[in-house]
């Protein structure tokens, strides 16, 4: 593995970051203090972090509803974050966007997206953009499994195929589809197999194990770099709460959660990992914790001293004319 | 008799009796069941996203409520399939939002399959959807996208502003024999009403004069009709007169009703939560200068949604939906 | 192989009248007494009458913007079809259709559909009614290798394959979408590779075969009614004409037609075939071309004195209030 | 310096000058190039179905002229993501009734990102597309579907009426930093006319007076402005004199130019090739009732196809688009 330590710590700096993110958001929405429509990755950070070890500001991310991991381990500023869940001008967004459309293209990030399947094809996009223009760029694509039952997928996938595109379509399989397993709805055991279509090149990756996913995303964008083309990579998770923040998860075991949550952490998973390969130390870790809460607390205070924006935002942004 | 039910409720009682009926209704949709079917004791099915379908495949079974992929093109067009060939599908479209990702079985299938094969079939399907702001959901969840299928023909669109309506106006889509859309306006799904009990309709093409007024009308659909009740009653304590017409029916128009009340009262004010261009509003008030000319007393007013997707921030949000406020502003606008 | 004589001559009858029909319907449009946008099946007539000689009126069909063959397969009466050619008000369609729109519900036709890959959903949504109405029937999708690149055919196989419907999903592989060859936009070699996505069964024919699609498609069909589920099958052959009637096919080279129109003709091999096994005289087939040819000059006579719909005739049919 | 050309060769040209002057604009669709890119003695491009992008493969190779599976969503899509990156992507929707097939990223993408966005993202992307009946394509090939891209905020739309507004409209399109909808009217794609040599833009969101009168306001857009010049000419006859107003954007509108002709002539006829419901001319009636109400002299007459799919019967297809018949009825509805 060829992780040095600021690496290791890094990447456990965005897995802590993930999880106590969306931790507090689940108090704060809980609470009453804040608003919207809540989807949380926790359970899933690994597959986030895996991926976007390998990234930089020339690269591309398009993500989903679930959005909240991707937009942090792609480098969004997580004050403005936070400012934008809060619906403040500070926000990505200028409080306009919310939790489904936090974004920054600056920074290489796309957008988090309320349609399922749609970010699919704007990373594919932003791929023929990388190629065209021979950036060095390349494109990667995060959706669901309930996402691969999309046309989206599949003509997205197949112009890839065909263009040989700089892309890596990431499929984080967790089982659901908002309260459907994903065996009611998608009959083939591995979604990697739908690569087949395509004449793709397609992986699997054990989605609670950072490792394994930054091992195996790191190989398809490489290639992706290298111009050998996309590569679907699945990998395999679970997410530990509902659909959204309020979901009484009636439908699923609570023995099927318990076991992901208490065998599966891919944050306990990753620490058992490097403590025991004494890579890094148990409080360097720790204080990583402590400064991840730190951040959280004062981007929570900013956010909520921080202005709203003017009614007259009402109608900025729908065209560039005029402001260009 | 009657009971208070929830819009929601009175859907699911809708629904219920539909199927009850007749053996060739089916529902299908993403998580229409929602999961539960699967088994395990302490599981159950989530009836839908907002559980307005709940209990319902545990009464009819996983034949006739079937969970769908992901796949709105995929079930629509199936529905539609389904429907030209002897079932009677309600398909759910969870929010209007998505019909971006289904809009072919709609426009060019359940709409002209009818004309296109010469009158030789029938498509009876209903499609039943979320619209409408509200709730913090954004720009790709609050849409109150209704005037596409409304300008599609061999679509009719319905959308009720009440609980009583929501349930008659459901049953008379479902048997009719055409494609309908049947709107659930997220802002008074779980609004509570009066709802008769027993089998009835509201028949679909039918607008309802909702207060009786002289001065100055007030036309609403869906959630903005309570909007228009309220400023019809804030009108009323200066002492001025609104009737209020609840469309009900967008497509067909109740081009009659319409009329009516401009002749009555020789304006027209039209409250409708979508954007502005090539909408509802348009349309009445393009009515009201051709057949109605001859009765305007003053301008016809659109109070809508801004040209601009929906924003998040509440005050935003708050300010984008019409608000009482705006169609009093409206009223005095054309000299009331 | 458990055809019989009339069996025999029927499939020959059926293949040499949708030849025979398409001939003189590029004959009728060339000279300027027809219009509207024709597709010719000229080539594939195998396909559709060796998947159709399996089918019965309960059974569905749906078809695309190339549907006269899969029409005339499925029984639609060809004086009906000739006259909606001509607009007329006896045409199946009350002339209101046109040569995409030609159908037959009573006749399980469900249309020749103008929006590439739309038919899929449809078949797929007759399947669900034959299955929960339990009438016994099948129904089957004809499309093109280009439909297989559309949303609508991933969602579809999906559906069907989760909730194991009574469904065939024929490709009609041609080798072009338009103008465009296939191996530009599909990087698999055989579109039968797609089922693997869905788990489905697949098969590939020689479509310039009768026989062999005939087999092929009578095991799916087996399949089907037996409640096993859908099965992709790919029928590789080639439009002898031009994607459509007028196009001057500049983009593919002569002698690749040449050699499809002089090697592979589906009417000559089966001639050959049924002859060469004493199957049955070449009188009787000369008989049935002769017939073929009097009954279409008969139906084109008919149609162009048959009275055009009136023009009520616009605003109905758009709804079924009132007329039901 | 202007020479006669096709409104199909006025598109061929802003192409080509397009893509000359920018780099990063690109072509992409179904047949955009036509196959024959792949090699041989005996083949050559298509360049598109109908011919309008032919040679530029040639000229400007595969990287920048693509030829895309038949994959509307997919590849629309794929020129958001590119457009929201850095290229400037001219993706052709073969005919506009294909948008059943691909609304979604024009509707939540390309139309949204840029205000879910706070305006930190451009997306420049062109979308060109043939709208229209009268060559008997059907129900499914012949919509004018205009009103929906129209109606969704975001987007723009614009339809040339004649050759040299077609090149520069589109010019404009490609290098405006919003999506913008280019429609080619079928009717009038080989028509000819002066077309100006060079590089030039028609500013998006102006209407024009291609006709001066003052006794009534034809408006039409794309193949109705000639149905509208028509009329007036029979009316000229008559001594009857009629503005002709060419609207060329359909969003935005040029509002101002819509309420100076009503000033003008107090009268308005609308001519529009599309469906009655939510559509065009309904916003141009709306405006004339509320912000024109008091130049009214008559009703706001809307002359637009029926509320009907497209027949396939020559006869009744000629009924169901916009004549210069019902036009001058209208205008005699209108007592003039
Ligand atoms: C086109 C579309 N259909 C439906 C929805 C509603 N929806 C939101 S999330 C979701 C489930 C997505 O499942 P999956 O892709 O597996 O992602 P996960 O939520 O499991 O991360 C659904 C159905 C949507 N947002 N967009
Ligand atoms: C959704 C859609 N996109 C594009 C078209 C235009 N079009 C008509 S036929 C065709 C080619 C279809 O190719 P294929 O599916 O291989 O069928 P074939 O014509 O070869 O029989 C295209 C692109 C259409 N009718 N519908
Ligand atoms: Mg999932
Ligand atoms: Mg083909």
């Amino acid at each position: 593995m060829d992780l040095t330590r600021e690496e290791l710590l890094e990447a456990y700096r965005t897995l802590r970051m993930i999880r106590a993110f969306e931790e507090k958001l689940n108090e704060l929405v809980t609470a009453g203090k804040m608003g919207g429509f809540l989807h949380l990755y926790i359970g899933e950070e690994a597959v986030a972090t895996g991926v976007c070890s390998h990234l930089g500001v020339r690269d591309w991310v398009a993500s989903t509803h679930r959005g909240h991991g991707h937009c942090i381990a792609k480098g969004v500023d997580i004050r403005a974050m936070m400012a934008e869940l809060f619906g403040r001008a500070t926000g990505t967004s200028r409080g306009k966007g919310g939790s489904m459309h936090i974004a920054d293209v600056q920074q290489g990030m796309l957008g988090a997206n309320g349609i399922v399947g749609a970010g699919i094809p704007l990373a594919t996009g932003a791929a023929l953009s990388a190629k065209l223009k021979g950036t060095g760029g390349v494109a990667v694509a995060f959706f669901g499994d309930g996402a691969t039952n999309q046309g989206q997928f599949h003509e997205s996938l197949n112009m890839a195929a065909n263009w040989k595109l700089p892309v890596v379509y990431v499929v984080e399989n967790n089982g659901y589809g908002e309260f459907t397993p994903t065996d009611f709805v998608v009959p083939v055991k591995d979604i990697a197999t739908r690569a087949g279509s395509y004449a793709m090149r397609s992986e699997i990756a054990d989605g609670m194990d950072f490792f394994d996913v930054y091992e195996k995303a790191g190989e398809a964008i490489r290639r992706a770099r290298a111009g050998e083309g996309p590569t679907l990579l699945e990998c395999k998770t679970y997410r530990f709460a509902g659909h959204f923040v309020g979901d009484p998860l009636a439908y699923r075991a609570k023995e099927e959660a318990e076991d992901w949550i208490q065998n599966r952490d891919p944050l306990a998973r990753f620490e058992g990992q490097v403590l025991e390969a004494a890579l890094v130390e148990a409080d360097d870790l720790r204080r990583i914790d402590h400064d991840v809460e730190e951040e959280l607390a004062a981007a929570v205070v900013d956010a909520e001293a921080a202005p709203p924006p003017g009614l007259e935002e009402l109608l900025t942004d729908v065209y560039a004319r005029g402001e260009s | 008799m009657s009971r208070v039910l929830s819009v929601s409720q009175a859907i699911n009682e809708a629904l219920t009796i539909a199927m009850e009926t007749d053996p060739d209704v089916i529902l299908l949709g993403e998580d229409v069941a929602g999961g539960g079917t699967r088994s395990g004791d302490d599981v159950e099915e989530a009836g839908g996203v907002l559980g307005t379908t709940k209990g319902l495949v545990t009464k009819f079974g996983p034949d006739r409520v079937l969970d769908t992929p992901i796949s709105e093109m995929g079930l629509i067009g199936t529905a539609v399939g389904a429907a030209a060939t002897g079932l009677r599908p309600v398909a759910e479209l969870m929010f209007i939002d998505f019909l971006g990702t289904c809009l072919d079985p709609l426009l060019n299938q359940a709409a002209k399959l009818r004309y296109m094969f010469g009158g030789k079939v029938r498509v009876p399907l209903t499609v039943r959807t979320v619209t409408g702001a509200g709730m913090q959901a954004a720009a790709q969840h609050s849409q109150s996208l209704y005037w596409m299928t409304a300008g599609i023909p061999g679509l009719k669109t319905v959308i009720p502003s009440n609980a009583a309506d929501a349930k008659g106006l459901l049953l008379a889509a479902i048997r009719d024999d055409d494609p309908v859309i049947f709107c659930e306006p997220k802002r008074i799904l779980f609004q509570a009403g009066e709802v008769p009990e027993g089998d009835y309709e509201v028949p679909i093409g039918e607008a309802a004069v909702v207060r009786e007024g002289s001065d100055v009308s007030l036309i609403g659909m869906g959630a903005t009709v309570a909007t228009a009740l309220e400023a019809a009653e804030l009108l009323a304590a200066e002492g001025k007169s609104a009737e209020v017409l609840d469309l009900r029916s967008l497509a067909p128009l109740d081009e009659d009703a319409i009329l009516a009340t401009l002749e009555k009262t020789g304006t027209v004010v039209v409250v409708d939560e979508s954007t502005p261009r090539c909408g509802i509003a348009s349309d009445v008030a393009a009515l009201c200068v051709d057949r109605g000319f001859d009765f305007l007393n003053a301008p016809v007013k659109r109070v809508t949604a801004p040209h601009a997707p929906v924003p998040y921030n509440k005050a935003l949000e708050d300010a984008y939906i019409p608000s009482v406020a705006r169609v009093i502003e409206a009223v005095r606008e054309c000299g009331i």
